[in-house]
């Protein structure tokens, strides 16, 4: 099987910092793919390189076999890459079924937004994650919880063929990383999803590959047992105490 | 007015009410302040009437220019239905209410403002000025200079129609009494107080003099650099006289001894009716008189003239009498009247020098009388 | 009159304008570039200092009267900066564009103050003597007092620049901006840092003021002209550093002198069209302080 | 929304006395002006301090087509293109910053603009503007009366209002809202966020020349103060008054601007910049109910 | 005991958020406090570093009545916030940020000692905080936090964002900190870390303290553990 997107030598600079130093990375349709690494490793810039919010100082991206390098950040958007913030940028003065419909639309200027056939789909994409009576209420009056849940749901409402999502967990609580280990789980096998994540429970639940990202290049691509096991990984990344613990479910 | 005079004008079927548009706010608000002195101190000369009527006076903001000039001239016209209008500093002012004035079919009397067109060309039959155009002003010093061993001389004014009129009525003037013109410049009017780029252009031009046109706070700093550069020791400043007219000459100080300018006024003039004149306004508002009160005063004075051989007030009748007032005798800048609607009027060659202690344009010579289109 | 006088000339100017510049916009940059204030009433402080600088010396300064001006001004300027840091407090969180009409706001009724008080006249003043007057060297003839001019803002310019960029004040300042809890957390009363920034950007524009009076003569419209001026090398310069400021004013003084006796025909457009320029290019200004690594 | 203001506003004439009608139809245009920078403001985010130039550059290409042409509305549509050229260039390099350096580039827009039109004396007639400009001709009616000035004001003012209703509402109206609260989201979901502002930007111009035509028509006379700060800082505060992001508001705005500036400014000898002063400071004290509106709603967050 | 809160309770305008919080903490004892999301740990720690204004009730710093106190003033008392979502000032660089928060000269804490707890922040103190990686920018708060010299700290969730290995320096850090003397309250998710730097657990349940037991007790009570925090075993 080809791969969906492919990360062929990616380098990435900061003025002198030299952040990513030839990251080579092959995603295939249908994946749960994390990216894992220590902090500064340059897993959210490669994300953003996907997205196309930077452009890599070297190097090629390719999607379904397209050079799409030099592609802007829209038009990648439209091509089906999509995305979802780790900080919420949602549209704080629009509604939560405004921010869906906005998605649904992908990018056309005058689609007709007031339509059944989209105010049904509205509500579906809102339902899928239990905010179905949310739909007129502003952005701006909705709880964290029901924040990261909407941002979830326009980041699907866009349809994207691969969804890039930065820590998804971070901050919630057990309680919620379960409902999102469920979510995550509930993606279409369509969907091909590439995830940043620092909280292994759910990167062991939700991954069918994990990469590790590590001094700017990709240490190890694998599964989640090969991940664990090696001892480079648990060198860099994992670090020696974590398992020593037992009974203690992680995120509390 | 206050609501007195407002009263006394509606008993009486005779008054008639006097809209004065004047700066009383932005650059130009010393001369309205000028300007409704020189208006003031004649209708308490001469009993608050024009023409024998009893006169109301409504002030109207004119402002920096048309944005707010020419709505207060639509508001005295419309809500206020003035009879006559009387005033306007800025030439865009004047020549953006032309037409408004002309569909009224009310006079103006223009007090300063110095377009040319406002009174050639397309002009409005209504519309009619005791002031001067900036050309002749400038003509006067153009045709003064050729006369005299100033062979090549720089022109200088501001990048504005005005100074454009000046820098060419100066020219002109001056090519036909043989001068050379050694070069021109036009800095960025209202923007700039540097004029020392300029300055370098001069001392390396080879002109044996400077005429310039500035006004206002550009005329201070001017002056001012014009001394502190050294250019005032080889080359002398010439200029037209709102250089160094009114409350800009205290604040030039010492770099303003000795500038030659004309004017077709100035407090020195020694003629009867000028020292009448500059008595009474020095004992009613405590400071010379200068050449914008002279042409308010003169206004109401034409104004009397027009009102007096008229039974009703309006706008054709008025331009009538207007035409037929000849020569003015009695004014304090000496004898004057009317050619296409503008002043013909004598000019003055003036030299900055202290009288008594105090800064004045003394009188040198009477450079004798222009036509306003020169 | 030789080229290379007219050059020399043409750039000592430019200098003595560029940090007379830099000393009016350092005050706006700190207040708009560090705590984020948009203050358009800055001009009207300018002008306030030129006023006093006559109201106290008349036409020909002495010095006594200098050194009462410049008392003055200090007092003056400390005084408006508190007001101001009073007036704009309930603003911080709102939008650049409220801040702007409030202080635009407060411009204009300063300006109808300082009217009334002062007169609708331009009111020139001479520095006192020895400070006045042309200089010649080499038959080379220029004003004394716009010497003195460069050599009291280069102490002014290197005064700011230090305590602002090699201290840890700046910090502070745009601490101050971005996060005031996280400053107070630090131990630091913030409140006390907005109203110290005030204090010293409205000190810095009446000293201008005093130290521009026989140069730009105290007169109505003044404050909007200068207010456009420091507007301009601010944004020019980038936000949140002096060093932007600095650059800026001493390139904008040399466009002034040099730009216009080189480009007569431009003069009008050089200042906006330089500002358009840059910004074009670059687009939050010359410095920036969020790119690259810092010192 | 429009019909039944627009009704009312049409009979004005016949009721109110000349001067309130010339005063009337100055509110129009100026709202209409306001209106379009509240487009920019209010919907988009981007304030701008150089909205006039192109409210002056409609009101020189028309002023400049009835002079040398035609005096027929084709001069408005001269006004229109004209703005919308000019604005697609200015934009083009505008909106690519944002917050106070959007503010300086605008402004440094505006004040070009006003140097031009100073300095290019042949066509613009330099300080002393384009004066004498002849009346619009309908059909061989000349309208130069109070009241048929009104009328042929406020139908191409309900025509511009329109517009800018249409690009502020529905679909357009929430992609540029979206664009004003995150670009960076909005990219993400596939919108060419700067192409998107660009045309924000050249729809307010060109409606703000076709104020300018206005002007043109009914002032008969543009000088360069037309294009510069004074107008772009008034409009402003007009939209500011009004509530940013509504819908009359900036039209009941620029009522309250006009009649300060012209009538009351006029007559309390020359208090005219203290009065807007105090009302500057008042509205952003006591009246930030305009604006309240989305930002209440932020400070939730 | 060295902070002492009694009865307190806060909110966001109209809404109360806290009910009445009682809570003690000796001097150099370190304390966990668990919760879901939203029950108001957050809330907490802001009011007791002065960020946001009691309601009611009343807090105690070593005995003296610090009830509404302005931030800066607790700060120069000697409390200390690590805030949730890091607050880091994104303009400043690493150093500029000891550098205005070092108090007493950075005795204890000197900014030396933090790199070597965080090297990767030592190799980044020319940067602006704005560029830092997530995990950077958290090791730069706990940072700040501890250049002030505190005596109380206050850490809102410390290890989000951070990696694994990171988290155990982090826990060595904590438990470092108290060896030194410092008091320590925190909110956590992370149960490994949790447990491990602290010797207390306190659970918060809509805006009150509902359940307060020793470290080890806890460990053993996994029902109460899961019917307080809502896992899902
Ligand atoms: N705009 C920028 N300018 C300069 N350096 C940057 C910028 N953005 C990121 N960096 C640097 O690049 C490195 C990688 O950053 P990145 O955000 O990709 O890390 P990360 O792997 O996502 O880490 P974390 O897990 O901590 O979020 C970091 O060291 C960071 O300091
Ligand atoms: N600025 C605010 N304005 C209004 N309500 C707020 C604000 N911040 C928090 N809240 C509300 O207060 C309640 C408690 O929030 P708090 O942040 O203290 O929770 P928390 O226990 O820290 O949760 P988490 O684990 O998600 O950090 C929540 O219901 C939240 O919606
Ligand atoms: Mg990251
Ligand atoms: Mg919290």
């Amino acid at each position: 099987m080809t791969a969906l997107l492919h990360c062929r030598d990616v380098q990435h600079r900061f003025g002198a910092l030299e952040v990513l130093r030839g990251v080579q990375l092959a995603v295939t349709v249908g994946e749960r793919h994390a990216l894992i690494g220590p902090n500064g490793a340059g897993k959210s810039t490669l994300l953003k390189l996907i997205a196309g919010e930077e452009r890599p100082s070297g190097g090629s991206i390719h999607y379904r076999g397209q050079d799409i390098t030099r592609y802007p950040a829209y038009r990648r958007a439209r091509i089906g890459i999509g995305r979802g913030f780790q900080h919420s940028t949602l549209l704080e003065s629009l509604s939560a079924g405004q921010n869906v419909a906005l998605a649904l639309t992908g990018g056309r200027l005058l689609a007709r937004q007031g339509d059944c056939r989209r105010l049904a789909e509205v509500d579906v994409a809102l339902g899928s994650v239990g905010l179905r009576d949310m739909a007129p209420v502003p952005v701006a009056a909705m709880s964290y919880s029901q924040r990261r849940r909407l941002e979830i749901a326009v980041a699907l409402a866009a349809r994207p063929q691969l969804l890039l999502l930065d820590e998804p967990a971070a901050g919630m609580s057990g309680e919620e990383r379960g409902t999102l280990v469920e979510l995550l789980r509930a993606v279409p096998p369509t969907v091909t999803v590439v995830f940043v994540e620092h909280d292994l429970d759910v990167v062991f639940d939700v991954a069918t590959r994990v990469s590790v990202l590590h001094l700017g290049a990709v240490l190890l691509t694998g599964t989640g047992q090969e991940v664990r096991r090696s001892r480079e990984v648990q060198e860099a990344y994992l670090g020696g105490r974590r398992e020593e613990v037992p009974g203690v479910p992680r995120g509390a | 007015g206050n609501s007195l005079d407002a009263a006394a004008a509606r008993s009486d079927d005779n008054a008639i009410k006097v809209g004065l548009v004047i700066p009383q706010a932005g650059v130009y608000t010393p001369l309205g302040l000028d300007i409704q002195r020189g208006w003031d101190l004649w209708l308490r000369q001469h009993d608050g009437k024009l023409g024998g009527r009893r006169v109301t006076t409504v002030v109207a903001d004119e402002g920096e220019g048309p944005q707010t000039g020419v709505p207060a001239v639509q508001k005295l016209l419309q809500n206020d239905q003035v009879d006559v209008l009387v005033g306007i500093v800025s030439s865009a002012t004047a020549l953006g209410v032309r037409d408004l004035v002309t569909s009224a079919r009310k006079l103006l009397l223009i007090a300063n403002a110095g377009a040319g067109a406002i009174t050639t060309g397309n002009s409005s039959p209504y519309i009619w000025r005791t002031s001067f155009t900036n050309a002749q002003v400038a003509a006067a010093m153009g045709a003064h200079l050729a006369g005299s061993d100033v062979r090549r001389a720089y022109a200088i004014a501001p990048d504005y129609v005005a100074g454009t009129e000046a820098i060419n009525g100066f020219s002109k003037a001056y090519r036909a009494g043989g001068g050379t013109i050694a070069g021109q410049s036009q800095p960025p009017f209202g923007k700039t107080q540097d004029y020392q780029p300029f300055l370098s252009r001069i001392q390396s031009s080879g002109a044996q003099g400077t005429f310039c046109f500035f006004g206002g706070a550009e005329s201070v700093a001017f002056v001012k650099q014009y001394s502190q550069f050294g250019v005032s020791r080889t080359i002398p400043l010439y200029a037209s006289g709102f250089l160094v007219e009114g409350g800009v000459l205290k604040a030039q100080g010492d770099a303003a001894d000795g500038i030659l300018s004309t004017l077709h006024y100035t407090s020195e003039l020694d003629n009867p009716a000028n020292t009448a004149f500059a008595q009474a306004f020095r004992s009613a508002y405590g400071a010379a008189p200068t050449v914008y009160a002279v042409q308010a005063w003169d206004a109401a004075a034409v104004l009397s003239r027009a009102v007096a051989q008229v039974n009703a007030v309006d706008g054709d009748r008025l331009s009538k009498a207007l035409k037929g007032v000849g020569v003015i005798s009695d004014s304090p800048r000496g004898p004057w009247s009317f050619v296409q609607q503008s002043p013909r009027q004598n000019f003055y060659l003036r030299r900055v020098q202290t009288n008594a202690g105090e800064r004045v344009n003394a009188v040198i010579k009477d450079l004798g009388p222009l036509d306003p289109q020169s | 009159m030789p080229t290379t006088q007219i050059a020399v000339t043409a750039m000592v100017n430019g200098l003595a304008v560029g940090l007379l510049l830099f000393i009016i916009a350092a005050g706006l940059s700190l207040i708009f570039g560090m705590m984020d204030v948009l203050n358009l009433a800055h001009g009207s402080l300018f002008l306030t200092g030129a006023y006093l600088a006559w109201w106290l010396g008349g036409e020909q300064q002495t010095w006594p009267s200098l050194a009462r001006a410049v008392v003055a001004v200090i007092v003056v300027g400390a005084a408006a900066g508190g007001l101001l840091s009073l007036m704009t407090a309930p603003l911080s969180r709102r939008s650049h564009l409220e801040q702007a009409l409030l202080t635009l706001g407060i411009a204009l009724v300063a300006a109808d103050i300082l009217s009334a008080l002062f007169g609708d006249d331009v009111h020139a003043t001479e520095p006192p003597p020895g400070l006045g007057g042309t200089v010649v060297i080499a038959g080379w003839t220029y004003p004394r007092y716009r010497l003195v001019l460069i050599g009291v803002a280069a102490l002014i310019t290197v005064g700011v620049y230090w305590t602002i960029e090699r201290t840890s004040m700046g910090a502070l300042f745009r601490a101050t901006v971005s996060d005031r809890d996280m400053v107070a957390t630090t131990g630091v009363d913030p409140r006390l840092v907005r109203v110290g920034v005030f204090v010293l950007g409205s000190v810095l524009a009446t000293v201008a003021g005093l130290l521009g009076a026989p140069i730009y003569h105290a007169r109505p419209g003044l404050d909007t002209t200068i207010l456009v001026l420091a507007l301009v090398v601010v944004v020019v310069g980038g936000l949140g550093s002096i060093r932007g400021p600095l650059v800026a004013a001493l390139l904008f003084g040399q466009i002034e002198s040099v730009g216009r006796a080189v480009l007569p025909g431009l003069a009008s457009f050089l200042l906006f069209g330089t500002l358009a320029a840059v910004l074009a290019v670059r687009p939050r200004g010359l410095f920036v302080l969020t790119s690259g690594a810092r010192r | 929304m429009i019909a039944g203001p627009s009704l009312v506003l049409a009979a004005a004439p016949l009721y109110l006395a000349p001067y309130a009608t010339t005063t009337l139809t100055r509110i129009l245009i100026f709202g209409l002006l306001a209106a379009s920078l509240d487009l920019l403001v209010g919907v988009v985010g981007l304030p701008s301090l150089g909205h006039a130039a192109f409210f002056g550059v409609g009101a020189y290409a028309a002023a400049w087509t009835a002079g040398h042409s035609t005096a027929s509305p084709m001069a408005l549509v001269v006004a229109v293109l004209a703005a919308a050229v000019v604005s697609l260039v200015a934009g083009s390099v505008a909106v690519r910053s944002s917050g106070v350096f959007f503010l300086m580039l605008t402004l440094a827009v505006g004040e070009l603009m006003q140097q031009a039109a100073d300095s290019w004396a042949s066509v613009t007639g330099g300080s002393n503007g384009l004066y004498g400009v002849p009346a619009p001709s309908l059909w061989g009616h000349v309208v130069d009366q109070p009241a048929t000035t009104y009328w042929y004001v406020l139908t191409f003012f309900v025509l511009g209002m329109v517009v800018l209703r249409l690009a502020s509402t529905s679909s357009p109206g929430m992609v540029l809202r979206g664009v004003r609260d995150s670009e960076i989201r909005m990219r993400a979901l596939g919108y060419p966020t700067t192409r998107v502002k660009l045309g924000a930007f050249v729809v307010a111009g060109a409606v703000a020349g076709l104020a300018g035509g206005l002007l043109a028509a009914q002032q008969r006379l543009v000088t360069p103060a037309d294009v510069g700060f004074t107008t772009s800082a008034l409009a402003l505060l007009a939209v500011v008054i009004g509530g940013t992001g509504s819908w009359w508001g900036p039209c009941l705005g620029a009522a309250l601007v006009i009649v300060i500036r012209d009538m009351l400014g006029a007559s309390i000898d020359g208090h005219g910049p203290l009065a807007l002063g105090l009302m500057f400071v008042l509205v952003v004290y006591l009246m930030p109910a305009g604006i309240a509106r989305f930002r209440a709603r932020r400070n939730v967050s | 005991m060295f902070l002492e809160v009694r009865e307190l309770s806060a909110g966001y305008g109209q809404g109360r958020v806290l009910h009445g919080v009682d809570l003690d903490l000796p001097a150099g004892g370190a304390l966990t406090l668990l919760g879901r999301n939203g029950v108001g740990k957050t809330t907490l720690v802001s009011t007791l570093a002065g960020l946001l204004p009691p309601t009611g009730g009343r807090v105690l710093l070593d005995g003296q009545d610090v009830t509404g106190w302005q931030p800066h003033r607790l700060a120069r008392a000697g409390v200390a916030l690590v805030p949730q979502g890091r607050r880091v000032w994104p303009a400043l660089t690493v150093q500029e940020h000891f550098a205005l928060a070092t108090r007493h000269g950075g005795r204890i804490w000197p900014q030396e000692r933090v790199f070597q707890l965080f090297p990767r922040l030592g190799q980044r103190r020319r940067h602006f905080a704005g560029q830092l990686s997530g995990g950077e920018q958290q090791m730069l708060a706990i940072g700040r936090a501890l250049a002030t010299d505190p005596q109380v700290v206050l850490m809102d969730e410390p290890s989000e964002g951070l990696a694994p290995v990171v988290v155990d320096h982090v826990a060595d850090a904590l438990r470092a900190m108290v060896q030194a003397g410092l008091t320590l309250l925190l909110v956590e998710h992370d149960l490994h870390l949790a447990l491990d730097a602290a010797q207390e657990v306190a659970v918060m349940v809509r805006g009150r303290i509902a359940h307060r037991c020793p470290t080890a007790e806890f460990r053993q009570d996994l029902p109460t553990m899961q019917k307080l925090l809502g896992v899902a075993a």
